[in-house]
């Protein structure tokens, strides 16, 4: 592919790397090769501070190219510290040392919060689906988090979860920060659009359509009604040429981050 | 006066899991995972395990398989990119295998609460989820009256037999896991009554004695040690050998097929005896070429 | 010295180390001669099994001989372990794994309860101690603890504390058990005698008298009533030339043990 | 780009800390304490510090000397064998210093929730003692409703700065203690806002890439890093050197001469400038070659 022109996984990931700056401290679950991308280009890019713990253990892994797990061993390398995951990544995430964890699930409501548990009622679900993992408890403790999905749909954004794994502003408005929880969802970027969340109610508004996308396209799309933002929708911005060339020759040479869109 | 060596053969180790007991795996995911351990349970052809894995996939897929579980108490169980634990999912959904689902770090507290003798252990995770509605005896609400804070009370989840997997060992029960600890298995050993330990090898108690700092577990915590080299395939043990793909692509394929996957089940999970022979129907050589890590 | 002969110090260890078993997992604190040679020469003697971990870090160590503080890296040669604090040592302590413990106190009650806080009113002691460290905590968590004086006198065993910086049997009777806690002081050494606690009071109660030392100099010694066993107190048992040569030349060559005596 | 270094001058990362802050100190007893820091803490005249130091003694005891404290937050003071700590006695007995007294495992969980963002952590510890009567505000004694248990509710203990010396670190702020951390200097970094690290060397950030198990905190929990060989003196740095007995005779005994006190201190710890200059005035060469460790 030729620089100028892009592919939307690569949009996707650009789009996540210019959220995070030098104050990014942030780690990884599974599956998760869009936001993994997305640090490493910023780190390589504008925000050489920037800390990631490779499945959450391999701090400032620099690994030459990804594998077919964000969990495992293959994207260790290069790491300044392999770090004990009770001991300290439990104690760098409770006390807000990690600040950025991205996350999605098979279903999203308006207000961020997602669902990997269930399709279907809880003891008798059409789909068991594997859980929630660390969302439950890394939604309640980080302060930025964000969202993705690389099939915006409306099984996915939905009205209602059927199971609400992990958090994230819960029943919107104050909902969150009268748990005292900190921060909350902050960006939710999908293969149509840019989303950011109301500053009262919470709930996901629209930030930028990705180029080609009609709001009418995102609204059908989505199982909830979309807030919309004062003035003109924006586009979102194309990658640059060099983040284009850092992205597919340094941070993910063998495009592992395709795994994520459905052939 | 020497001590008592705690070396053990698979058979005799995994022979001292009764029925019915609460086990509970070590590695994550596709990590470290005391996969030989697990086949042995099958292979016994254990009844109603209780089986606490906090993020897993083969191991519990295996032991649903084997037709060895009452019920999986969990955070995830999955194959990550490569899709859904096919007989964990079938089973669940049947309703012929129970889930008691947590989140990762509400495990890791009950097993903490457990381990250190305390009546509970607060923490925010799970604050606003369903997660924490599912099991409101054992994942409490609270508020704190001096603070107003709420908190989540843990209660103790306590371990029959732990069973982990580890790169050496020494015959009095010390073990090492290289480079360190990197999953939740100190959470499970502290929790358990009985800890089963596999190892890539056994080596000296003078290697111990050289670097005692990279000691993981000392004698007084293990019970028994198995060596089994390759012993968490078809998952990785760091930093000797990876996961391998392959497998997974044809297990979950034959999972598929319900019809076929007896035969598949028979030939290369439960019919091999030695360890020996179940790398042999897994692709002997050519497999251990396939997985072993050559950086670290 | 010859074997046949033996000091106070020697009785004192021989005693200590006869009570220990092949269940036996130890660890100790700080100016604990008397009950780390006790462990070491239990380990040498009748029970290989017996786990200490020396200043409780260095676990199996085996020094060629002792320093002069029993919580310095000069007691951690040739340990098979060296535990982490907070993640090894506190679980171990606290799951029951360690299950003996020794300690002393500048006062010592009936009860086995330990001060090594203040002398005199609290808030304007005559003495400030340097504080209890872990015996509050320690006293609460192992089943098994034992306690030691080189210098039983009035002013060490009092009939009541100034401060309760350590708990032994708590109140006596129930108590302990009432609070939760397991097990509770199993026997008191001295440079006088031997005492363990009477099984319903849970008071402190003669076991026997070192060779040459009379029930009234014992009496005279302590400043509370001592509950005397059924029949006639038994003589201390002397140790065994074995003993005396193993704690002589192996355990501690250099007798840092007669740092706990003043001269 | 690069990344920002974090190495200094022992002054200004010492001028990080205000008078009145809450400052922690590493190590334990003998073993691994800021020796050097504390004395440029002296040095700079700080005034009304609360000092937190689990188990510890002369560190504790330079900072009184020094003017430099208001409160003590300590579960023990003292020089083991060698008797008390003279300047820490003096101060509590005559009132001129406040003592905050905890037990070892009761500050660990104050700084454990703290460090973790939980209103308290329950422990056993201390249920009985009259220790937890002296702050029932901060170590609370409570019930659990369920089952009964009784439970001392540990209130979290948040440090300003925390002090710790360690062996090796990069000058991104990577740091490694060897042979890993043994003490409860984890504790205090989790808790504190700002932590300065003395180290006794600066190595390569390649040294860590070959071996990154063996980090023991990351460049994002450090603030400063200040290269100081034998930083630890008089206490010991393991396994590169062990306590000085010596010093600690000599600094009891000048102790107990109140008139000479004056002209020890000045002669021995405030008047030196450099940590170089501090190591002469120690007895330099022969000192060091006194207090080197030969076997680990």
């Amino acid at each position: 592919m030729n620089p100028g022109t892009y592919s939307i996984d690569e949009l996707m990931v650009v789009t996540l790397a210019r959220a995070f700056d030098n104050t990014t401290r942030a780690f990884n679950g599974a599956v998760s090769f869009i936001p993994v991308c997305a640090y490493l280009l910023a780190r390589k890019t504008h925000a050489p501070e920037l800390v990631w713990a490779a499945s959450s253990i391999a701090i400032d892994a620099e690994p030459a190219q990804l594998g077919e797990s964000t969990l495992s061993d293959s994207i260790w390398d290069g790491a300044a510290m392999l770090a004990n995951s009770p001991f300290d990544f439990w104690a760098y995430a409770q006390g807000g040392h990690y600040n950025t964890f991205a996350f999605r699930g098979a279903q999203i409501d308006r207000f961020g919060n997602v669902n990997n548990s269930v399709i279907g009622p809880y003891d008798t679900p059409k789909v068991r689906l594997p859980g929630g993992g660390g969302m439950a408890d890394l939604g309640c403790m980080i302060p930025r988090i964000y969202l993705w999905s690389t099939t915006h749909n409306p099984r996915i954004f939905v009205e209602k979860l059927d199971f609400r794994s992990g958090i994230g502003w819960g029943d919107g408005g104050n909902h969150r920060a009268d748990l005292g929880l900190p921060g909350g969802p902050q960006l939710c970027v999908t293969n149509l659009c840019v989303m950011d969340f109301n500053l009262e109610s919470r709930s996901m508004q629209i930030r930028s359509l990705h180029p080609g996308v009609s709001l009418d396209q995102v609204r059908e799309a989505t199982g909830f009604e979309l807030v919309l933002p004062d003035g003109e929708i924006a586009i979102t911005d194309a990658p640059l040429d060099e983040e284009l060339r850092i992205l597919r020759e340094e941070v993910d040479p063998t495009s592992e981050r395709l795994r994520e869109f459905t052939p | 006066m020497s001590r008592m060596k705690k070396t053990s053969s698979i058979e005799e180790a995994i022979a001292r899991v009764p029925d019915g007991a609460t086990i509970a795996l070590g590695g994550l995911s596709m990590n470290s995972t005391p996969m030989a351990l697990v086949r042995e349970l099958v292979r016994q052809g254990k009844k109603d395990l209780v089986v606490v894995a906090i993020v897993n996939g083969l191991g519990v897929d295996w032991l649903i398989a084997g037709g060895c579980v009452r019920r999986v108490v969990s955070g995830l169980v999955s194959f990550e990119g490569m899709g859904l634990a096919p007989n964990f999912r079938k089973a669940v959904e049947a309703g012929s295998c129970e889930l008691e689902e947590y989140s990762e770090y509400l495990l890791i507290a009950r097993l903490r609460a457990a381990a250190t003798h305390v009546p509970f252990i607060p923490t925010k995770a799970g604050l606003g989820t369903d997660v924490i509605k599912l099991h409101p005896d054992t994942t409490r609400l609270e508020v704190d009256q001096v603070s107003g804070e709420s908190y989540i009370a843990c209660t103790p989840l306590p371990v029959d037999v732990a069973l982990v997997h580890a790169n050496e060992a020494d015959s009095l029960g010390n073990v090492r896991v290289n480079p360190k600890l990197v999953w939740m298995d100190n959470e499970i050993v502290n929790a358990a009554e009985t800890t089963i330990v596999s190892t890539e090898r056994i080596i000296s108690h003078r290697d111990f004695l050289a670097e005692p700092h990279r000691t993981t577990y000392p004698r007084f915590m293990v019970d028994a040690i198995v060596e089994i080299p390759w012993g968490a395939y078809p998952n990785s043990c760091f930093p000797e050998y990876t996961h391998d793909t392959e497998f997974y692509d044809v297990y979950s394929k034959a999972a598929a097929q319900p019809e076929k996957f007896g035969e598949f089940w028979e030939q290369r999970i439960t019919g091999p005896v030695s360890h020996t022979e179940f790398m042999g129907a897994q692709g002997g050589t050519s497999t251990l070429m396939r997985i072993r890590r050559t950086s670290t």
